[in-house]
C-alpha cells in the first residue's frame, strides 16, 4: 500500500498568450501510492486540471508548456519520454476521465467502436476480441450490450459518463486520472456513478487522482487530500488530516463556506476576496490577501512546506509551530 | 393574513414533436411574505419552468396565480408592467443573464429607464446606491460584464433585480454557477437583503445543503409534480417520500465521520412527455406496486409536512 | 457614458486587429482605395475619356506611366477613376444586402414559429438560384448600368446575411440577458434594437467585410460580361474586357486593373479575416 | 432513408415553383416589351400587338403562370424567340458540356483543396501553414474571368500546349476546369482549415489523445471525419458558385453548354430560353444540394438517427447475440 505510484516533483506549467503569461501550476509536490484515491480540491482556475493533464501530458500544445519539475511513474520519468513511448502509457497504464461527458466523446463514432479503439491499440488481438472486451466493458459500468453500435447522442449524461469510464478502464490502467467526472450530473446520478467508479477501483486496484470542488465527494471517496489554490498545493494530508486537524487557512476558509446540513448558523463564514490573478500572482503568499490571520511577514516571501504531523503538510508560516 | 404569493394547481405544458410535455404539473402552494420557498429537483423536473410560469415569463396553461390576494393568472397588458415591478429573477448563469454590450451601470439603470419618472441624475445616484447595497465597487461602473468575475456578475444581477423595489423574487439556482468561498458570499448578501428589506423568496435549486440552509419550506419536485412539501428542518428530519430519501442520502457530505449508506436509484429520471396517470418515480422505486398505477395525491403526514406517496405509511413502518 | 461604450467597444475590437499586422495593412489600403476614389479627379493625371490616337497601345511613358489603351487613353487615369466604380459596386450593395438582411435574420430568428417559417421558405426559393445567376439575370433585365449593377448584386447576396444573422440570433435568444430584459418590462423592439442585433452583429461584420470583396468581384465580372457600367466610364472588369482585343499583344493592359480587383479584394478578404480572429470570443477569453 | 429523400424530393416542388413564379414576375415588371424587342424598332405597332397575342403576353399573370406550369409538366420549356427551336431541345444539347464543366471543377477543387486544407491545420501556426493560406487567399480574391485569359495567355498563346477555346478534345478542357477550380479550391481548402481547427480544439480530440492513440489516427479518424461534415455542406454550395461561374467561363472559352446560351439569351431578351434556362439551372443545383443533404445525412449519425433509429437497434442486438454466441463457444 506504501509503494509510490506516482510522484510529482516541482512541477510547474505556464500558459503563453498573446496577452500574458499564465502561471497556472507552481512547484507542485505530489505523490500517490498505489492503490489510493486521493483527491485533489480547489476552486475553478486553481490548476488542478492543468496537474492532471500535465502527468498524461496533454495539454493544448501552442500555448502551455511544462517549465519544470518530473513526473516519476513507476520509477520512470514521464517528462522524458518520447511522444511515441508516452503513447504506450496514455489509456494503458494512465487513463483519464473529462468533466463533461457530453463533449468527452466523438459524435460520429459508436460508443463501442470507441471503447474497442483503445483496447485494439494497447493490445496485441483481433478486432473481434476487442469488440467482445468493449461490449464485456459497457457490461461491467452498466450499459446494456445491446447499445454498442449507438453514437452518443442516443445516451444521457451519466450513461455517457459510464462510457467514458468505461473506456478509461478498458486496459486495466494503474492510474485512474478523473477530472470532476461528476459534476455536469444530477446527484442521484452522481451517487450511481461515484459508486460504481468506487466499486470498479476495488475490483481492478487502481489508484485514482479525483480532481473536485466538492468536499462532499471527497469525504465520500477519498483516503488522502491535496488541497490547491492559486497552483499551489497549500495543504495536504489524509482525510483525517484535512477534515479534523485542517491548518491552512484557505482549508478552514472553505470549510467555513459550506451550508452544513446538520447545524444552522445565522450565516455563513466565506473567505472575503478572490482568487488572485493568475498572470499577476503575489511574491509572498498566495492567500495573503484573503487570510484573516496575514501578517506582514506573510507577504514577503513564499510560504515554507510545514510537516506539522507525519504526512500532513501546510503550506503556511503559522503552521510552524506545528499546529493541529 | 393573505400570503404573498398563492399557486393553486398550476400547469404548463409543451408541445414537442414527440408529444405533450407535462414541464409543471398540478403544482400548488403558497408563499408568506418574508419567507422562503426552496424548490428543489434534478434537471428536467420543471422547477425552472415554475419560476418562468409564476413571473409570466412564459404563460400558464391552467391553473390560477394568486400576488397579495389579486388573480395575477391572466394579466393584462399594464397590469403585467406593473406585476413586474414587484416581481424578479434572479438567474443562474452569471455569464449569460448580462447583455455583453452594457457597461455595469446601464444594466442596473436599465429597469428604471424601462419604468420611466426618474431624471437621469436620480437614475444615476439610485445606480450607485444600489451597487453599494450588493457590495460592488464604485470603480467598476463602466466595466463591461467580460472584465468581471462570476461572484460580481451575480452581484449585479442582484442589484438589477432590486432596482425596481420587488416584494418576491424568483431565485434560479443563483449560486451553481460559483465557487464554494463565492457562492457563500452571495448567499450571505441575499439573506441580509431578505433582512433588510422584508423580501420573499422562492430558491430554486438542485443543491440541497445550499437550499436547506436558506429555506424555511422545501418543495421537492420530480418530473413536473411536487412529491413532497415540508418546512426544511422537518423535511431532513423526517423524509418520507422514496424519492426524497433517495435525493436526501445522495447529497456528499463533506463529514468523514458520518458515513451514510446512500440509496442508489435504477435508472435516470425519463422525460416527462405523454406522462401515464400514476406515480411518475414508480419506475425507479423499490417500494413500487400495484396501487402506484393510480394518481397520487398530496397528503398532509403531520401539520405541513405533505406527500404525493400512496405507500408513505408503510415505508415509514417498515 | 453612451459615447464611452461604443469607442469602448470599437477600441476592444481595434485592440485585438492592432495586433494582427497583415490586417492593419489591408485596412490601411482599404482606407487608401476609398480616398482615390473620392478624390480621383485630383489624383488623376489626365481625363479618363481622352482618346488620343497616336498613342493607341502605347507603352509606358513618362507621361503616361503604365501606358495607353487601344483607344490611346491613359491607362493609369482610367484605373484611378475605376476605383470609384468598384468601391461603389462593393460598399453599395454590400450596405443593401446587410441591412435587408439584418431586418429579415433578426425578425425570423426572434420571433420563430410562422413568421421564422415563412422567410425561410422564401430564401430556399431565392437561394436556390445560383447567387452570380441571379444577379446576372437582374442586371440584363434592368439593363446595363453601374445603379442596376448595384441593385442586382445586392438583391442577390441578401438570404447569406439573413441566414447568418438568423442563426446568430437563435443563440443569443437562448441566452439569459434576453429572459432578464422581459423580466423588466423591456419591448420586443427595445430587446431587438438594444439586446439582440448588437450581440448577434459579430459574425456578420465579418461576413460583410469578405461581402464587398465577393461584390467587387462580381460586380467587375458584371462589367467584363457588358452587364455592369458602360463605356466610357472606365471600371476594371470592363477594362480588362476591352483588353482582351489586344491579349495577344498587350497582355499587361488586361493584367493592371486585374491586380487591381485583386488587391482590393485581398484587402477585403484579409480584413474580414483579423476581425474574424479579434472578434472570436474564445481568443478573447 | 428512403423516407427522407422522397421528403427532401417532394419539398423541390414548391421551390421550383417558386422560383418559375419569381422568374415571370421580374419578367414581367421590367420595362420593355419582348415582342417589340423581336421585331425590332421598325416594326408597326399592329404587328407588335400581333405577336403579343401569339405569344400569350396579354394574358394575365396568373393565367401565364398556369400555362408555364401546365406546358413544363409535359416538358414544354417553350420556344425560343432568337432560334425559333424548342428550348427543351436545345436545353437537352447543351446540358453534358456544362455538367462537365462543373463536375470537372469540383472534383479538381476538392481533390487539391481538402489535402491543402488539412495540412495547413495541421501545421498551423508555422510557415507552411501561412504560406498555404495566403496562396489560397490570392486565389479566392482574383477575378476568375481575369485568371482564365492569363491561363489563356500563357498556355494557349506564349507555350501554345493547350487550345485557347473549344473543347474538342479532353485538352479543351484542361484550362477551363482549373479557371473555375482556383478560386473554388482555395474556398475548399480555407473551409476545410477552419473546421479542422474547430474539431482539434474539442474536448473529445483530447479523449482520443488520452487513450494513446497516434497523432496520426487522432488527426486522420477522429478530427477529419468530423471536420468533413461541414466541408461537405460546402460543397454544395460550391456546385451552385460553379454553375453561375460557368457563365462567363462558357463565354471566354467557347463552350456550347447552358451558362453560354442563357448569356446569350440575356443580351437578345429572349424571355422563354431566360426563364426556362434560370429554372432548369435551379432544378440543377438544387438536385445537387439534394444529394449533398443525403450525403450528409449519411455522414452524420445524429441525423442519420432521426430516420433510421429502428435499423440501428435492431444492427446493435444483432450484434450482441453474435458476441454471446462467441463467449457460450
Amino acid at each position: 500500500m506504501d509503494e509510490k505510484l506516482l510522484e510529482i516533483r516541482n512541477l510547474a506549467v505556464e500558459y503563453h498568450t498573446d496577452e500574458a503569461v499564465v502561471y497556472a501550476v507552481n512547484n507542485v509536490n505530489l505523490t500517490v501510492k498505489k492503490g489510493e484515491t486521493i483527491g485533489l480540491v480547489g476552486e475553478t482556475g486553481a490548476g488542478k486540471t492543468t496537474i492532471a493533464r500535465s502527468i498524461l501530458r496533454i495539454l493544448p500544445p501552442p500555448t502551455a508548456r511544462i517549465v519544470s519539475g518530473e513526473i516519476f511513474f513507476n520509477g520512470t520519468d514521464l517528462l522524458k519520454l518520447s511522444e511515441k513511448e508516452m503513447q504506450k502509457i496514455r489509456g494503458n497504464k494512465i487513463a483519464m476521465i473529462f468533466q463533461d461527458p457530453m463533449t468527452a466523446l466523438n459524435p460520429i463514432e459508436t460508443v463501442g467502436f470507441q471503447i474497442a479503439e483503445a483496447i485494439q491499440r494497447h493490445n496485441k488481438i483481433t478486432r473481434f476480441e476487442a469488440v467482445k472486451r468493449a461490449s464485456e466493458m459497457l457490461e461491467m459500468v452498466g450499459i446494456p450490450m445491446e447499445r454498442y453500435s449507438e453514437y452518443p447522442h442516443q445516451f444521457s449524461g451519466g450513461m455517457k459518463q459510464r462510457v467514458v469510464i468505461a473506456m478509461a478502464l478498458s486496459c486495466n490502467p494503474e492510474l485512474l486520472l478523473a477530472d470532476e467526472p461528476t459534476t455536469a450530473l444530477d446527484v442521484t446520478i452522481q451517487a450511481q456513478v461515484l459508486d460504481m467508479m468506487e466499486s470498479l477501483k476495488r475490483q481492478l486496484g487502481t489508484s485514482v487522482v479525483l480532481i473536485t470542488h466538492d468536499l462532499g465527494v471527497v469525504a465520500d471517496t477519498c483516503d488522502s487530500v491535496a488541497v490547491v489554490y492559486a497552483g499551489e498545493i497549500v495543504e495536504r494530508g489524509t482525510v483525517e488530516h484535512i477534515f479534523d486537524f485542517a491548518a491552512h487557512p484557505y482549508t478552514l476558509g472553505l470549510f467555513g463556506s459550506l451550508p452544513q446540513l446538520d447545524s444552522k448558523e445565522p450565516r455563513l463564514k466565506p473567505i472575503k476576496g478572490m482568487m488572485p490573478d493568475p498572470t499577476n500572482l503575489p511574491p509572498g503568499c498566495r492567500f495573503y490577501e484573503r487570510c484573516p490571520e496575514a501578517t506582514a511577514e506573510c507577504a514577503e516571501g513564499p510560504p515554507p512546506d510545514v510537516e506539522v504531523a507525519p504526512g500532513h503538510t501546510v503550506k503556511c508560516i503559522k503552521a510552524r509551530g506545528g499546529a493541529a | 393574513m393573505t400570503p404573498l404569493l398563492e399557486v393553486r394547481n398550476l400547469r404548463k405544458y409543451f408541445k414537442t414533436r414527440y408529444g405533450t410535455l407535462h414541464a409543471v404539473d398540478d403544482v400548488s402552494f403558497t408563499l408568506e411574505k418574508g419567507k422562503t420557498l426552496g424548490v428543489v429537483g434534478e434537471s428536467g423536473c420543471g422547477k425552472t419552468t415554475l419560476g418562468r410560469t409564476v413571473l409570466h415569463l412564459t404563460e400558464p396553461t391552467d391553473g390560477q396565480i394568486f400576488f397579495e390576494g389579486r388573480d395575477i393568472t391572466y394579466p393584462r397588458k399594464k397590469e403585467l408592467r406593473k406585476l413586474r415591478e414587484e416581481m424578479q429573477i434572479i438567474f443562474q448563469d452569471p455569464y449569460s443573464s448580462l447583455n455583453p454590450r452594457m457597461t455595469v451601470s446601464e444594466a442596473i439603470m436599465e429597469p428604471l429607464i424601462l419604468r420611466g419618472g426618474m431624471s437621469r441624475d436620480e437614475m444615476l445616484e439610485e445606480t450607485r446606491s444600489l451597487m453599494d447595497t450588493v457590495g460592488l465597487a464604485a470603480r467598476f461602473e463602466n466595466s463591461y460584464p467580460h472584465e468581471l468575475d462570476g461572484g460580481r456578475r451575480q452581484r449585479i444581477g442582484i442589484a438589477r433585480a432590486l432596482a425596481l423595489k420587488p416584494k418576491f423574487i424568483v431565485c434560479d439556482e443563483p449560486v451553481s454557477a460559483l465557487d464554494v468561498s463565492i457562492q457563500a458570499q452571495i448567499i450571505n448578501l441575499m439573506l441580509d437583503l431578505q433582512e433588510e428589506f422584508g423580501l420573499t423568496y422562492m430558491f430554486v435549486t438542485h443543491d440541497l445543503s445550499v437550499v436547506k440552509y436558506i429555506s424555511d419550506e422545501i418543495m421537492v419536485m420530480y418530473l413536473g409534480q411536487v412529491v413532497e412539501k415540508a418546512p426544511s428542518d422537518e423535511l431532513f428530519a423526517n423524509t418520507l417520500h422514496p424519492y426524497s430519501k433517495a435525493l436526501l442520502s445522495a447529497i456528499p457530505i463533506p463529514n468523514i465521520h458520518k458515513k451514510r449508506k446512500r440509496i442508489l436509484l435504477r435508472g435516470e429520471l425519463t422525460s416527462p412527455i405523454n406522462p401515464k396517470p400514476g406515480c411518475r418515480f414508480m419506475a425507479r422505486c423499490d417500494y413500487a406496486m400495484e396501487k402506484c398505477n393510480e394518481p397520487q395525491v398530496l397528503e398532509e403526514s403531520s401539520p405541513g409536512h405533505f406527500v404525493a406517496c400512496c405507500r408513505y405509511k408503510e415505508i415509514m413502518n417498515s | 457614458m453612451q459615447k464611452r461604450r461604443k469607442q469602448s467597444r470599437l477600441h476592444e475590437v481595434w485592440h485585438q486587429l492592432k495586433k494582427n499586422k497583415v490586417a492593419v495593412v489591408a485596412l490601411f489600403i482599404l482606407v487608401l482605395l476609398i480616398l482615390v476614389a473620392i478624390f480621383a479627379p485630383f489624383l488623376a493625371p489626365h481625363p479618363y475619356e481622352k482618346q488620343n490616337s497616336k498613342l493607341a497601345n502605347a507603352g509606358p511613358s513618362r507621361e503616361h506611366p503604365l501606358g495607353n489603351d487601344r483607344l490611346g487613353r491613359d491607362i493609369l487615369s482610367r484605373l484611378i477613376y475605376g476605383t470609384r466604380q468598384s468601391m461603389q459596386m462593393g460598399i453599395v450593395s454590400v450596405a443593401i444586402a446587410a441591412v435587408i438582411g439584418i431586418l429579415i435574420g433578426s425578425v425570423a430568428g426572434y420571433y420563430g414559429g410562422w413568421v421564422d417559417n415563412l422567410s425561410m421558405r422564401l430564401l430556399d426559393i431565392y437561394q436556390a438560384i445560383p447567387m452570380f445567376l441571379l444577379s446576372v439575370s437582374l442586371a440584363a433585365i434592368l439593363g446595363p448600368s453601374l445603379r442596376n449593377a448595384i441593385i442586382a448584386l445586392g438583391i442577390g447576396t441578401v438570404p447569406g446575411y439573413a441566414r447568418i444573422m438568423r442563426a446568430s440570433v437563435l443563440t443569443v435568444r437562448e441566452k439569459e440577458y434576453i429572459e432578464a430584459a422581459k423580466a423588466i418590462n423591456a419591448s420586443d423592439f427595445r430587446i431587438i434594437w438594444k439586446y439582440i442585433i448588437p450581440n448577434a452583429i459579430g459574425p456578420l461584420i465579418v461576413q460583410i467585410t469578405m461581402g464587398v470583396g465577393a461584390c467587387i468581384l462580381a460586380g467587375s465580372a458584371l462589367s467584363f460580361i457588358g452587364l455592369g457600367v458602360q463605356p466610357p466610364i472606365p471600371e476594371w472588369g470592363a477594362m480588362i474586357s476591352d483588353a482582351r482585343r489586344v491579349m495577344r499583344e498587350h497582355p499587361t493592359h488586361a493584367l493592371y486593373p486585374g491586380l487591381c480587383v485583386m488587391i482590393s479584394v485581398l484587402a477585403c478578404n484579409l480584413l474580414g479575416d483579423g476581425l474574424r480572429d479579434a472578434l472570436d470570443p474564445r481568443l478573447k477569453n | 432513408m428512403v423516407r427522407f429523400v422522397i421528403k427532401r424530393l417532394l419539398m423541390l416542388i414548391p421551390v421550383l415553383l417558386g422560383i418559375s413564379l419569381v422568374v415571370l414576375i421580374l419578367i414581367d415588371v421590367t420595362p420593355g416589351d419582348p415582342a417589340r424587342m423581336m421585331l425590332g424598332a421598325q416594326a408597326t405597332q399592329e404587328q407588335v400587338n400581333a405577336l403579343r397575342e401569339e405569344l400569350g403576353l396579354n394574358d394575365p399573370l396568373p393565367v401565364r403562370y398556369g400555362r408555364f406550369i401546365w406546358q413544363l409538366l409535359h416538358g414544354d420549356l417553350g420556344t425560343s424567340l432568337m432560334t425559333k427551336r424548342p428550348v427543351a431541345t436545345e436545353m437537352w444539347e447543351r446540358f453534358p458540356y456544362t455538367l462537365t464543366l462543373v463536375v470537372l471543377g469540383t472534383t479538381l477543387s476538392v481533390l487539391i483543396g481538402i489535402p491543402i486544407g488539412i495540412y495547413a491545420a495541421v501545421h498551423q501556426r508555422t510557415w507552411k501553414d501561412n504560406t498555404a493560406i495566403f496562396l489560397a487567399l490570392i486565389s479566392v480574391s482574383m477575378p476568375s474571368f481575369w485568371f482564365a485569359l492569363l491561363l489563356i495567355r500563357f498556355f494557349g498563346v506564349y507555350l501554345g500546349w493547350l487550345p485557347v477555346s473549344g473543347v474538342d478534345d479532353w485538352k479543351g478542357w484542361v484550362l477551363p476546369s482549373v479557371a473555375m477550380a482556383l478560386g473554388l479550391t482555395a474556398l475548399i481548402a480555407r473551409q476545410m482549415r477552419s473546421d479542422m481547427l474547430e474539431v482539434l480544439r474539442q474536448d473529445f480530440i483530447t479523449t482520443a489523445r488520452a487513450k494513446g492513440l497516434s497523432e496520426r489516427r487522432v488527426v486522420y479518424r477522429h478530427a477529419l471525419k468530423n471536420a468533413m461534415i461541414p466541408v461537405i455542406m460546402v460543397i454544395g454550395g460550391i456546385f451552385g458558385v460553379m454553375l453561375g461561374g460557368s457563365l462567363i467561363t462558357e463565354v471566354i472559352y467557347s463552350i456550347p453548354g447552358l451558362g453560354q446560351y442563357i448569356m446569350t439569351a440575356l443580351y437578345n431578351r429572349d424571355y422563354p430560353v431566360i426563364q426556362s434556362g434560370i429554372l432548369v439551372v435551379s432544378g440543377m443545383f438544387a438536385v445537387i444540394i439534394l444529394i449533398v443533404d443525403v450525403i450528409f445525412a449519411l455522414v452524420d449519425p445524429r441525423i442519420r438517427s432521426q430516420y433510421t433509429r429502428k435499423e440501428k437497434r435492431k444492427a446493435g442486438r444483432q450484434l450482441a447475440k453474435e458476441t454471446k454466441t462467441v463467449e457460450t463457444t
